[in-house]
């Protein structure tokens, strides 16, 4: 296969997983229970009927499934995320109010949460048990303690009491410290384990006498050698680093009053707010098609034993 | 110095300040939240401003008349008022707003509700505007003076009306503030509006406001709030946690500011066509076994103030005379359990009639549309009812459940705080016309002539001492048939720093910032 | 090796006789309340202290722990059984099916996590166990992908080969040779998981399809007791501990576990 | 002998590894002592505890030691902390490990491995490294090295990573060279080279402790042969001395066991009308743009045993994967027993697959790590047809190959390369094939193990009519043991025939070369 249909079959495959991912969005939200007008309407709502039937219809939420979903299919098709029931507005312009806040926030705290985690582990990796326990500790520390309570934390010492970092609002740089400390530290957490993991295994392999036997030593060792392997098994962890944050981001984002894409997807999710959670479907797995793409470059680099088709 | 009122209030200065949630739709005319008009306010001005004991002021009308049958409404506009765009205020932008706030496409979920059974506006000359209804309706004037019925510069509405929800520039008002940014989660910026002349009677001072600029941020997070609060990061802190405020009253740098909120309090609601509450002694019952007082000081940390009515004390027509008329009473209780053939007792202690246990399910909202205090306060009341014998289960339902239920009558048990400046609240809860079937909110379900006519007589009149007999016989009446637990009275708590003066409360005790100002 | 199980078990027996027999040393109910004892420090007569309603915190961690364990292990050995075998399916299964397993894992892993938890929970309903399963539902592709990349490296080892040498069918290879040998790493995910799924099902709680108050739960109590950090901080610590906890032990047991199947001494 | 200042001297070494199960003493009381420009051989049966006295001298072993003195010109070792040996490792002591094929990075591109001790020491500035490189690759016989350079291990034949290994440890230039098996995968032609490699090493004063099984090898290098048995050193001499009147029975016994190339026809010993069991049909296989094995055919009749000698990377491994069905060709096909066996699905050949076995040429990579010798012996028992006592089976299996059933406990990381092949050799019969495809089986055993292996084998294949493809580089063993042989070079096969005649009058070019590389052994002088 050469190079251009290989990126052609990448970004079918992409678009396919984006398809998907908004159609299982539109099944999956025509599932959650309740009216959509009704919880437009919110718990206190005047409403009567008439109002509830005229909120139904403009919204087309009595048309069949069927052709709700084509029509959701075509606005899909020409970029029309339409606009997004409970805030009236474009969810072109929502999402892009809210994207650069949550990806400076994701990708502050996977820097830190990659840089912390591997120092970790490399540091602990094939040590004594003494260390490698105390390491392990703060990591299963962190990555058991929710992020409400780890951002609390952290906002209490280092906000509230040290004054070091704002809690929020627009002071650039300084208002990302806290919320990717709190994102970051429990992915770091699990990064370091499994990174760690990946380094014994990898310590005990045969060519790391080789290694030795040449003058490698500490760090050299580790950094040479065996956090290629490490990195490995990173890579294949994306997946699961790209629902974290994400994921992550809600309770953050709450906890620091940041704007972002984490508040808004719940509340476009509870309250069946169908385009925004459609734009936001897109937003996601659009990202993560780029990310997994990436992901798919750099795996053979790291293990050149990808590079070639598997025979048997 | 921060020796408090006396001093003379300086102008200039940005207010920062940390609100409790996030709004959703910042179009007042749409959004039924309150941190919306806690907004707006500052923004939006409306025809008349009602003080904190019922008393309406002129503000964007100078005076009004009302036809003797509360159908029609005119009001005598200012000459002198114009919005922020430039754009004058008379009686075609009234006209405009209404009949925005009134059509299909704008999908009010609230404001329309205020308008009651509105038929529409006539504009009688430039200044002079008429607002006809199709049938009596007294709580008009209490519904005019809210943020929800103020008004936007038609020309705004007519050129960027989509983009309301967003908040932002989009919102033109005549208010003493301009909308200048919002963005979801990052806050909303309010800058001062120079040209203000046309304060309501209510306010401390004329003219412009003091502060150059109002920072509202959100933080939902507790004890966030509090820790900037107190750490100096913002100046003022809303919806302080009750758990703070007796600490934070010892802070010397932090002022505690409180106001009762009127309108229902936060009551529970029996729904009287579900067994075992279709009789009348389980709900009375109910009433006599939950030790209200010793629950509300526990939860809320002796800050708020149990009820004994539907109505919180604040509200015009509240009656004094529901305070201790049912008193927590578990032997009474028991007896109006056995007397209702709840004899039986199951293993785990609770009564039994017939093998089958006596058992209310307290359906509980998500987090997002209750609060922790609620959550604890049920628990406690979980406790009380158990103790003679009575199950309170709390089934967890996400919020489109929740509401399906609840409009299919099918809850046994409805917790609601509704804030409102107008008694005319008990007709929603209690009128049987109002069902929840028909986009009312009588989850009691209850048909009774009596309280149909009363609160009906009541919505059609204007004389204060009709009305306060009318609804004083309606809180009686519901008490005595176990309708309602009234639970507590909610206040709004606010916190500020010590550079921060004259902050005030309107009708519905939400914080005022027009008179706001910082020292220093 | 088997002095370390034994151990292990033995560490583990207390644990598992609070789970089952939660007021076997400490005879507190978890729900009395008692409004003249509210938010009282830990003392002799409540060592945890109480909580706002005057509970015993101890008493109520106790018995929390049976629902959150529960909540844990099962997701995380639901997610665990699924993730193996689904991995293992576009592993080993011919490249048609790869393709769409993995098209099918992208697909979950692409969406918030939170709407994948909600459709779970919706579709299936509330209640412990459902919410559970969702979290597992939420944890699957992730260990999916996990396994299938050991797999694909298992694979191409000598081994295997050895094994196909020797005619193995390929359902005993991969279980005798395959899975175990991709456990190891999965052991880190799977310990790790154990901890997360508490905090997971709290988040779901949070949205109103969770526990049942007043029934004692890990994490929603501590996401109760996040209101007090500053003045109670009792509330909501011991449970946080808890957790945390429960996730050493589990990891201990996972890392022993590793051990074994991988043959390797531990220094 | 000169009488010059050692540069290595070694005094009372004992290696001893400790589990919770048994404590091995591996190294026992070993002293010697190595001069600068001088080769010594460690030779002994395998397990004798030479990998890990070699590896000892880089405090490497894995196990405790204890030793009276181990000293570099000067320098006590034993007195070392990590940082210490690292200063020494590499720079002054190099290592070339045994298990050539898992002693790379698999991760890391040749180039870079056999930079790094020269990068790690800082001997060269950067933008000279790669020429370094370049030079070494040669030197250690690597043709072509420039395309060499930029390749995975896992790109490189058994051969080509010894080289590599070997390269990566000269390139330093080392005072010491501790040389572990460094030419079991090589054929005897790159042997040669490398031999010349290492004697000009010499020559230019480095020392070498050299550690081979194979006696004409140690013959044509060594200065002094120790030889160990059981972790003990129970004799040491000069070579010469060594060889030609050894002491110890030990020694004897080792010498004794030596194949030699036959000088004579030998009958044919397969009957020429037995039906053919695997039939190897115009196969070709490519990697990239290498053509790894190109238009090969033959066929293997029952009870016969066919010899596959060739140069290293010339397509054996390849080959032998394709004839076992663990590879399909790109073109061409297999038949074993009359059944289609190439490109077919692996339902299809599945039943068929107890009745081929191999032993792979990289034994240890073989090895679930999980698994005992017992889990895989009996993993490869239990696919056989026949219902037996498998634990019995085990231990008649291992002592098949000269092992001890106490082996069945431990896990393969614990064994020495000999062990571990023989393990191998035994899991490949566990199944009572048909058809044995044998990688290198023999190259890591000691002379007399070895020797009985061939004898085992032999046996089967007299009794039970086993027929085999036997790869191997030492021409010695496939003489003794084929019956025909074919000569394979950059994939193609370049001649064949019956062993005696292609050995005695080679046709091709290369056979010749292959045959003039055979190292010698001196004429014992016992006789
Ligand atoms: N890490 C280890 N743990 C336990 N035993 C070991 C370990 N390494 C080696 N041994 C044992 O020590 C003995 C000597 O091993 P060594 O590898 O030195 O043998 P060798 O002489 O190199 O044999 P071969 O020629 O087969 O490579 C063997 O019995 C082996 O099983
Ligand atoms: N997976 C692979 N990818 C690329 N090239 C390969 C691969 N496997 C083998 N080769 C190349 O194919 C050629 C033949 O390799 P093979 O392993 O069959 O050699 P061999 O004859 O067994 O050599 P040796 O005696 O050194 O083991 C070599 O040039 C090797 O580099
Ligand atoms: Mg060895
Ligand atoms: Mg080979």
């Amino acid at each position: 296969m050469n190079a251009v249909a290989r990126a052609a079959k990448a970004v079918a495959g992409g678009i396919g997983v984006v398809w998907g991912a908004a159609t299982l969005a539109f099944f999956a939200l025509h599932l959650v229970p309740g009216d959509t007008a009704d919880i437009l309407m919110g718990t206190q709502a005047l409403t009567s009927p008439q109002v509830h039937r005229r909120i139904t219809a403009e919204l087309g939420l009595d048309e069949p499934l069927w052709s709700q979903y084509l029509r959701f299919l075509g606005h899909l098709m020409h970029g029309d995320l339409g606009r997004s029931y409970q805030l009236r507005q474009p969810v072109w312009t929502l999402l892009g109010q809210n994207a650069w806040p949550t990806v400076s926030l994701g990708l502050a705290a996977l820097v830190l949460a990659l840089v912390v985690g591997t120092a970790s582990a490399i540091a602990t990796a094939g040590r004594r048990p003494a260390w490698r326990a105390a390491a392990s500790a703060w990591e299963l520390t962190a990555v058991s303690t929710p992020s409400f309570w780890l951002g609390i934390l952290l906002l209490t010492v280092f906000s509230f009491r040290l004054h070091w970092f704002p809690v929020a609002g627009r002071n650039g740089i300084t208002a990302l410290v806290l919320p990717a400390g709190t994102l970051g530290l429990p992915l770091a957490g699990t990064i370091a384990q499994v990174v760690r993991e990946s380094l014994e295994t990898t310590l005990h392999q045969p060519f790391m006498t080789t290694a030795r036997a040449r003058g490698l030593g500490g760090m050299a060792l580790r950094l040479r050698h065996a956090l290629r392997h490490g990195a490995s098994s990173l890579l294949t962890l994306t997946g699961l680093l790209f629902g974290s944050i994400v994921g992550g981001a809600v309770l953050v984002e709450n906890v620091f009053g940041r704007p972002g894409l984490g508040s808004l997807t719940v509340s476009a999710v509870t309250n069946k707010d169908m385009p925004v959670v459609t734009g936001l479907v897109l937003v996601s797995a659009t990202a993560f098609v780029l990310v997994s793409g990436v992901v798919a470059l750099l795996q053979p680099r790291v293990d050149p034993r990808l590079r070639q088709r598997v025979s048997a | 110095s921060p020796t408090g009122e006396e001093a003379t209030p300086v102008s200039g200065g940005t207010l920062t300040v940390a609100l409790a949630t996030q709004p959703g739709c910042m179009d007042s005319q749409v959004s039924q939240q309150g941190v919306t008009n806690t907004i707006n306010r500052n923004v939006l001005d409306s025809l008349v401003s009602q003080d904190g004991s019922g008393g309406y002021h002129p503000w964007l009308a100078a005076s009004w008349d009302i036809s003797p049958d509360l159908t029609r409404y005119t009001f005598h506009l200012r000459h002198d008022v114009t919005f922020t765009d430039g754009t004058a205020f008379d009686a075609e932008a009234v006209k405009t707003n209404f009949a925005r706030i009134v059509a299909p496409a704008t999908r009010s979920q609230f404001a329309a509700g205020l308008l009651g059974p509105y038929a529409g506006t006539d504009v009688v000359d430039r200044y002079t505007v008429a607002v006809r209804f199709t049938k009596p309706f007294a709580p008009f004037l209490a519904a005019a003076a809210t943020p929800n019925l103020g008004f936007y510069s038609p020309k705004a509405l007519a050129e960027r009306g989509g983009e309301l929800c967003g908040g932002g520039p989009a919102a033109v008002g005549t208010g003493p503030f301009t909308f200048t940014s919002f963005g979801k989660g990052q806050g909303a910026v309010l800058t001062r509006n120079p040209a203000y002349r046309w304060a309501p009677a209510t306010a401390a001072h004329p003219g412009p406001a003091y502060l150059d600029e109002i920072d509202f941020r959100f933080l939902p997070e507790e004890s966030v709030r509090v820790g900037t609060l107190t750490s100096g990061q913002v100046d003022v802190a809303l919806a302080v946690p009750p758990s703070n405020i007796a600490t934070l009253r010892d802070t010397p740098s932090v002022r505690i500011l409180q106001r009762d909120v009127p309108g229902s309090g936060y009551n529970l609601y029996l729904n009287t066509a579900i067994a075992p509450l279709d009789d009348q002694r389980v709900r009375n019952a109910v009433q006599r076994a939950t030790d209200l007082d010793a629950d509300v000081r526990t939860v809320f940390f002796g800050q708020y103030n149990r009820a004994w009515s539907p109505l919180s004390p604040s509200t015009v027509g509240y009656d004094k005379a529901a305070e201790h008329s049912w008193p927590f009473d578990p032997g009474m209780a028991d007896h109006l359990l056995d007397s209702a053939g709840w004899t039986g007792r199951d293993g785990a202690g609770y009564r039994t009639r017939n093998g089958v246990r006596l058992t209310i399910d307290w359906p509980a909202l998500p987090a997002d549309y209750t609060t922790n205090g609620n959550a604890t306060l049920a628990q406690a009341v979980q406790a009380d009812l158990k103790q003679v014998g009575i199950e309170l289960t709390r089934t967890p339902y996400d919020i489109g459940t929740y509401l399906r239920k609840i409009h299919a009558g099918q809850l046994a048990a409805a917790d609601a705080g509704w804030s409102a400046t107008d008694p005319d609240l008990l007709r929603l809860f209690f009128n049987s016309a109002d069902d929840p079937a028909h986009g009312g909110q009588n989850v009691t379900r209850f048909d009774d002539p009596e309280l149909d006519a009363w609160t009906s007589a009541a919505a059609a009149t204007l004389d204060p001492a009709r009305r306060s007999d009318l609804y004083r016989k309606v809180q009686a009446r519901v008490l005595e048939l176990g309708l309602v637990v009234p639970l507590y009275t909610p206040s709004t708590v606010v916190g500020t720093g010590s550079r921060v003066q004259g902050i005030g409360f309107d009708a519905a005790a939400q914080p005022a910032f027009f008179d706001a100002w910082v020292a220093g | 090796m088997i002095r370390r199980y034994v151990l292990a078990a033995a560490l583990l027996l207390p644990a598992t006789l609070i789970v089952a027999v939660p007021d076997l040393l400490y005879h507190r109910s978890p729900t009395a309340v008692d409004l003249a004892d509210a938010l009282r420090p830990p003392s002799g007569a409540h060592w945890f202290g109480t909580d706002q309603l005057g509970r015993d915190v101890l008493a109520r961690v106790l018995h929390g722990a049976a629902p959150s364990w529960s909540l844990g292990l099962g997701a995380t050995v639901f997610a665990l059984a699924g993730g193996i075998l689904l991995g293992l399916l576009a592993a080993l299964a011919g490249r048609v099916a790869d393709h769409l397993l993995l098209r099918a894992t992208d697909l979950l892993l692409s969406l918030p996590p939170l709407l994948l938890a909600l459709l779970a929970v919706t579709v299936l309903g509330t209640g412990r166990t459902n919410v559970m399963l969702a979290v597992a539902i939420a944890f699957i592709p992730v260990y999916a992908r996990m396994v299938r990349s050991e797999v694909l490296a298992v694979r191409r080892s000598g081994y295997v080969e050895a094994a196909v040498g020797l005619g193995v069918p390929r359902v005993v290879l991969a279980l005798r040779h395959v899975v175990p040998n991709t456990l190891g790493p999965l052991s880190v995910l799977g310990t790790i998981g154990f901890g997360s799924a508490i905090l997971y099902g709290s988040g779901l709680s949070f949205l109103g399809l969770g526990a049942r108050p007043p029934a004692p739960e890990w994490g929603a109590m501590l996401s109760e007791g996040r209101s007090f950090l500053a003045s109670a901080w009792w509330v909501g610590v011991f449970p946080g501990l808890a957790i945390t906890v429960s996730v050493l032990a589990v990891t201990v047991l996972g890392r022993q576990f590793r051990v074994h199947l991988t043959g390797r001494e531990n220094r | 002998m000169k009488a010059a200042e050692p540069l290595l001297s070694v005094s009372g070494l004992e290696v001893t590894f400790r589990s919770r199960r048994e404590t091995i003493e591996a190294v026992r009381d070993v002293s010697f002592t190595l001069a600068a420009g001088r080769c010594l051989a460690l030779v002994g049966e395998s397990g004798s505890g030479k990998s890990v006295t070699a590896r000892s001298l880089l405090g490497l072993s894995g196990g405790a030691v204890r030793a009276g003195s181990l000293a570099l010109a000067g320098t006590e070792l034993s007195d070392l902390d990590e940082r210490g040996w690292r200063k020494v490792r590499g720079r002054r002591i190099a290592l070339v490990a045994q298990d050539a094929l898992t002693a790379l990075d698999p991760l890391r591109t040749v180039g870079a491995e056999v930079g790094e001790t020269v990068r790690v020491h800082g001997l060269v500035p950067r933008a000279r490294l790669a020429d370094r490189v370049h030079t070494a690759l040669r030197d250690a016989g690597i043709p072509d090295p420039g395309s060499r350079i930029t390749q995975y291990p896992h790109q490189l034949s058994g051969g080509l990573r010894q080289r590599a290994l070997l390269a990566a440890a000269l390139g330093a230039e080392p005072e010491l060279l501790v040389a572990d098996e460094p030419t079991t995968a090589l054929d005897v032609t790159v042997q040669h080279r490398v031999l010349d490699l290492l004697r000009r090493r010499k020559a230019a004063g480095t020392a070498i402790l050299l550690i081979s099984h194979d006696l004409a090898v140690v013959a044509g290098i060594a200065d002094e042969i120790a030889v160990l048995r059981e972790g003990r050193l129970v004799e040491h001499g000069p070579a010469d001395r060594v060889l030609r009147t050894p002491a110890h029975p030990c020694t004897r016994a080792l010498l004794a066991a030596v194949p030699r190339l036959p000088a004579r026809p030998a009958p044919a010993t397969a009957p020429p009308a037995a039906p053919v069991v695997l039939s190897v049909d115009h196969v070709a296989l490519r990697f990239g743009s290498r053509l790894a094995v190109d238009d090969v055919s033959f066929r293997l009749h029952e009870a016969e045993v066919v010899g596959l000698v060739g140069e290293s990377g010339s397509g054996k491994t390849t080959l032998a994967r394709i004839a076992q069905g663990l590879a399909d060709p790109d073109r061409g096909q297999v038949t074993l027993a009359g059944h289609p066996w190439s490109l077919v699905p692996e339902r299809e050949r599945r039943p068929l697959r107890s009745r081929i076995q191999a032993v792979h040429q990289d034994p240890a990579g073989s090895f679930d790590p999980r698994h005992p010798v017992g889990a895989i012996l009996d993993e490869a028992i239990r696919a056989s047809a026949r219902r037996e006592n498998r634990r019995e089976r085990a231990t008649e299996l291992l002592e098949l190959v000269g092992l001890p059933a106490t082996l069945l406990r431990r896990r393969p990381s614990t064994l020495s390369g000999g062990q571990r092949q023989r393990v191998a050799i035994a899991r490949a019969l566990a199944t009572r094939p048909d058809v044995l495809v044998c990688d290198e089986p023999v190259s890591a055993l000691d002379v007399s193990i070895q020797a009985q292996v061939l004898e085992l084998l032999a046996k089967l294949r007299r009794e039970l009519g086993l027929a085999m493809l036997f790869i191997s580089h030492d021409l010695g063993v496939v003489g003794e043991i084929s019956d025909r042989v074919l000569v394979m070079k950059d994939g193609r096969v370049v001649e064949s025939g019956p062993a005696a005649e292609l050995f005695t009058e080679p046709r091709h070019e290369y056979t010749r070369e292959l045959l003039a590389a055979v190292p010698q052994l001196p004429a014992p002088s016992t006789g």
